[in-house]
């Protein structure tokens, strides 16, 4: 074991997977030489070299399309864009061509690569560099969506990312660079579309993801300590597969859900687990579902604004506490 | 260069563009009795491009296409039954019926997709060529795309990477003057819409006649051959023109009539028929074309029988396993 | 009152646009002299000509671009995109650009544009032309979205969105370009965020959209016909604003509801309005909301394969009496 | 053509650039305290890039930045007293406190908005050329943006346009050599990423010192004019530097110290005082930058005077009236 923060669980999870598996490329804007804009792969470039980790220019479209078409050939090409904003650039590469070539062709084409990109808000980036879009993704067939909260997860779910056959996008999240945790140095895999029990409880279950799980267990703490509420914290991890087993045996037990998400309301993941459990688990629920979601605004710059705009462990809390 | 062609080749080429030829003009057939849904869009005049193209070609080279893609595909070997099954939606198609006309793709013939959206497919072969590379396969990934595809962004980025990269990617444009039904000049500032842009990245951009089966296959040739040295991409802007409108039943009224009449006198299939004609022992052209026509008739025959896909694997293939 | 189609008030709409306001300009590929890549706009091109109705090279990010230069600078560009699945290429400029400008600038810019793309499957296009992105429109803030279902809604919802301040994007169908009505004559405007009862029922609620409303209608006089279940059929129209007031009105009388809507599950705009309505309108409900959605599969071509794909007035009729 | 510059406006010249060097310095040390929040990147060093290009604008004329972008907004005329409050997050922000340091906007200078995702504004500055010509109002758009910028797809379509309908959009590429932290010919086979691209679309590709501001000045100038008579677009490459990293700490130990040295001999700021010296009473270039550091002072105190933005503002300008 070896405590690590969550950025360096990035490059770590990479080096494992460019070391132990040839076909293992990694790509993306100053991800070589420079160790990242974020210094989140620091060492692979001096590690492994210019043939497995390429520095490219400012071309979104391009590195996905690089990346899919060395996936389609044998390699298994990892690729960063560097803000999860910019996927926008290159969404119809991936959510047209990555995600639809294995299905359009009847199965030939296999796409097994990796994009990751750095998400999320409450650092001050402003409203092109600060969004989530696990909901969007989660809404096109034919890719895997993940977004780890904790550094074993950050190499863990890469892990499971870079073995599986479908094209897998994980969203890392600014916020938890600095999260530590204990973490194997053997090689491990936390598969994708297992959710992760943070806190067991009786009296409601808290539902989140990435960022948002912090914020949940901390409510969860303030909860059973001020308010002798017992919340029960679930990680989803991955948004696709969805995990509905997990969260339908803790709601069977507590009776109530709670999302808790980063992004506007609308069409957010938690509107599509509100759904799944109110179909699905329409008799264990004993209130309606509540969602706890960013405000409804593209991310404002102001400390304060953005502080208001994202859920914190306070929102949740008296979300919990008003719930009818 | 013709001189270098002998008898074999142009009887391989006759055999080929007639294939492709009389394939989609069973398409066409087909698309007006009603048995080919949404669109379709034939190569019709542009057969020497894939032809000439595939002719540089190893069998292990990689190439990727448009939803025009038709003379591409069967050029490179993919089987007019499994073909023409795809287009009819049948699970014998070469996609089991899932991609259709616009999506033909034969990974067992190197034809690496055809794909939809204009431009997108360039940046995937430039993933191709990176592979081979990386791999040191030694193997060319060919994008051919039209002309009307060089002002959308995902060119400039794809002919950039390659570039920088000195990867062995070789961008085919088939320039038909049109895409839709807009002339080229009104929406490129430039002559060649596609070579005259390769100065631009440091390579080179050369502009040949596309009706010319020959001229293609040299042209891509040293592409070819340069890619496979490490020196990096080149641009073949081949000069052709569709027969037809730009799919469906378009009438193409938007194109002056001389400029049709003069482009249907530059037929390549005639074309090479005539050099046959010349070189090859009467009647075996006319050979050719009744073999080509005959495989062709059992092909569809065969595509005709097969029933559609079974509604169960309507949920195969989105991932590799069901989730 | 004069009989249309709905491809014919396409171009009837734009063209009353332009006829109104000088200000209006439109813009797209092969909008112009060609008519339209689905003869939607034939005939403005030769009425105002190529100062009013401008056909673009294909560019997507550019006509996005130049729509919102233009909105941003005093015109009231209406933007054509030839397929909704074409917004991939320039997701960056609708959802990053064109949705943020007036909030990033903290209003000191509009953009008062129209897109207008033509979504949808059902007719052999393939996994590339036939997609419905509404859900993934409608998790931007920042614009409004709509899809009209008839040609007056065609007509009345383009001038809706033309006179808005905001951005709007307009969602065609292809499968509904044959759909007659009769269309008022002098000028008129359906507001954005009304939606509409196309049919009324005491016994469940039937919330639809776009090519899912005649499938709705459909299935309500089926369910009347044979079953006796009295199926009220409310036509959404715009996904933002959504009119909440119309659906929790009804659910209110029906105790029931059921979301029809063509994509794929997962964030779909039926999640949304099935959280919101199950939030709201808790105590309304006797059982669960159900969601009848296209499966969730990149659109195949195959004709029974597409046609399984999409919700038709039997899948609707037979979610309804298996209904718990 | 520097014989042509007055000292009046060599005068205004320091007196801007100086505004903008004592701007990026304070903003620099706020960033250090931690009162600047996410990130900031400062045009040291591309001052006169800006101030050039405003000579050459008429006040209403339109310019659109990146997040590299304090240097035009100032040079077009906004309070620089807004600018601090923005990038402080102050409801006295020039946006309210939305934007931040990558969004100045001041619609009122014709700043009309910086923008984050690198190529984007091209396309919109493109809409506003459009714009302008549609309305007949002879106004011009000019769109700054960095040399790593020519490798994305937004610029490529842009251009295109802009060349295709001949519209009054002026390209000003700051080559300052890098893009984040790799050099430019690393990602871009061309020796000037921008210039060697423009007769891709047949137009006028110069570049210039861009630290020269009078050279700018001129070649913006003949662009300008060439935009106003309805002849296209022109890129101008402007050849700099930026004095320090790509943003917040980056202590850009990347760049050989040489080539950092070379430049910091031809600060811009340096050239224009020492030019100014020459032509001026002694003592002006002094007075000049007493002026502005007050200036500054005093803006700075009043944005840091300034109160957060209530939270009631949250939700306003999402849309023009709340849903
Ligand atoms: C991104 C995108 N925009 C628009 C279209 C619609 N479209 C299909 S083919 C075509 C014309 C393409 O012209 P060209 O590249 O010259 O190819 P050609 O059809 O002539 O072979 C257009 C605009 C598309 N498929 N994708
Ligand atoms: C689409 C996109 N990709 C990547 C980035 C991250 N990024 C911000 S600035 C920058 C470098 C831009 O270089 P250049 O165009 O030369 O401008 P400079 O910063 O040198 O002024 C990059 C890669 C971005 N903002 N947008
Ligand atoms: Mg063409
Ligand atoms: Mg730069």
């Amino acid at each position: 074991m070896t405590v690590m923060n969550y950025r360096k669980a990035i490059a770590e999870g990479i080096g494992r997977a460019l070391r132990s598996d040839q076909r293992v490329v990694f790509l993306g804007e100053d991800v070589g030489a420079a160790g990242g804009a974020f210094k989140s792969t620091v060492g692979l470039y001096e590690e492994f070299g210019p043939d497995r980790v390429w520095d490219t220019p400012i071309s979104e479209q391009a590195i996905v399309g690089a990346a899919m078409g060395a996936a389609m050939t044998g390699l298994r090409p990892i690729a960063e864009i560097m803000f999860t904003d910019f996927l926008g650039v290159c969404w119809d590469m991936v959510a047209n061509q990555v995600a639809k070539a294995r299905y359009m062709s009847g199965g030939q084409l296999e796409v097994p690569l990796v994009i990751r990109a750095h998400g999320g808000a409450g650092l001050g980036f402003g409203a092109q560099h600060s969004q989530t879009w696990e909901n969007l993704l989660m809404s096109i067939p034919g890719i895997k969506v993940a977004a780890p909260s904790t550094p074993r997860d950050v190499i863990g779910l890469l892990a499971a990312a870079v073995a599986d056959p479908d094209p897998v996008i994980l969203l890392e999240h600014k916020a938890l660079f600095d999260a530590k945790e204990d973490v194997p140095d053997e090689p491990f895999l936390e598969p994708l579309g297992s959710a992760s029990i943070r806190r067991t409880g009786d009296d409601l279950t808290l539902v989140a993801l990435s960022a948002m799980v912090p914020v949940a267990v901390q409510a969860a703490a303030t909860l059973e300590a001020e308010h002798g509420i017992s919340a029960e914290v679930i990680d989803l991890r991955s948004v696709t597969p969805t995990d509905t087993a997990t969260l339908l045996q803790s709601v069977e037990r507590t009776s109530r859900l709670m999302t808790v998400e980063e992004n506007p309301r609308p069409c957010g993941w938690g509107a599509e687990i509100a759904s799944i459990v109110a179909e699905e688990g329409f008799t264990f629920l004993d209130a309606p579902i509540q969602r706890v979601t960013s405000a409804n605004v593209p991310v404002p710059f102001a400390a304060n604004l953005e502080h208001a705009t994202i859920p914190n462990a306070d929102t949740v809390v008296k979300a919990v506490l008003s719930y009818s | 260069m013709n001189a270098a062609v002998s008898t074999d080749e142009l009887t391989d080429w006759l055999r080929m563009m007639t294939l492709i030829r009389g394939f989609e003009e069973r398409v066409k057939n087909l698309f007006s009795q009603g048995l080919v849904r949404g669109t379709t869009h034939l190569a019709t005049g542009q057969e020497a491009v894939a032809v000439g193209a595939s002719a540089a070609l190893q069998p292990d080279d990689w190439v990727l296409g448009t939803y025009r893609g038709h003379h591409h595909a069967l050029a490179r070997g993919m089987s007019p039954a499994s073909a023409f099954a795809e287009i009819l939606g049948r699970s014998t198609g070469v996609c089991r019926g899932k991609g259709g006309s616009m999506h033909l793709t034969d990974v067992s013939h190197g034809v690496m997709g055809s794909y939809a959206i204009v431009g997108a497919h360039l940046p995937i072969a430039v993933g191709c060529a990176w592979s081979s590379k990386i791999q040191d396969l030694g193997r060319v990934a060919v994008c051919f795309f039209g002309d009307g595809t060089t002002t959308i962004g995902a060119f400039h980025e794809a002919v950039n990477l390659a570039a920088v990269w000195k990867l062995p990617a070789i961008f085919v444009c088939e320039n038909n003057r049109y895409s839709e039904y807009t002339p080229i000049d009104q929406v490129s500032p430039v002559a060649h819409a596609a070579a005259d842009r390769a100065a631009g990245y440091g390579i080179p951009g050369v502009v040949i006649d596309g009706n010319d089966v020959a001229a293609i296959r040299d042209a891509v040739d040293v592409a070819a051959d340069r890619a496979r040295r490490g020196a990096g991409p080149t641009i073949v802007e081949a000069e052709t023109y569709r027969h037809g409108g730009h799919s469906r039943a378009d009438p193409a009224t938007y194109r002056p009539e001389q400029e049709v009449e003069h482009w249907l006198q530059r037929d390549p299939v005639a074309a090479v028929r005539r050099q046959l004609e010349a070189t090859a022992e009467p009647g075996r052209a006319e050979q050719v074309e009744t073999e080509a026509s005959d495989q062709l008739d059992r092909a569809l025959e065969e595509a005709l029988a097969a029933p559609e896909p079974d509604l169960s694997t309507l949920t195969d293939d989105v991932y590799a396993r069901a989730l």
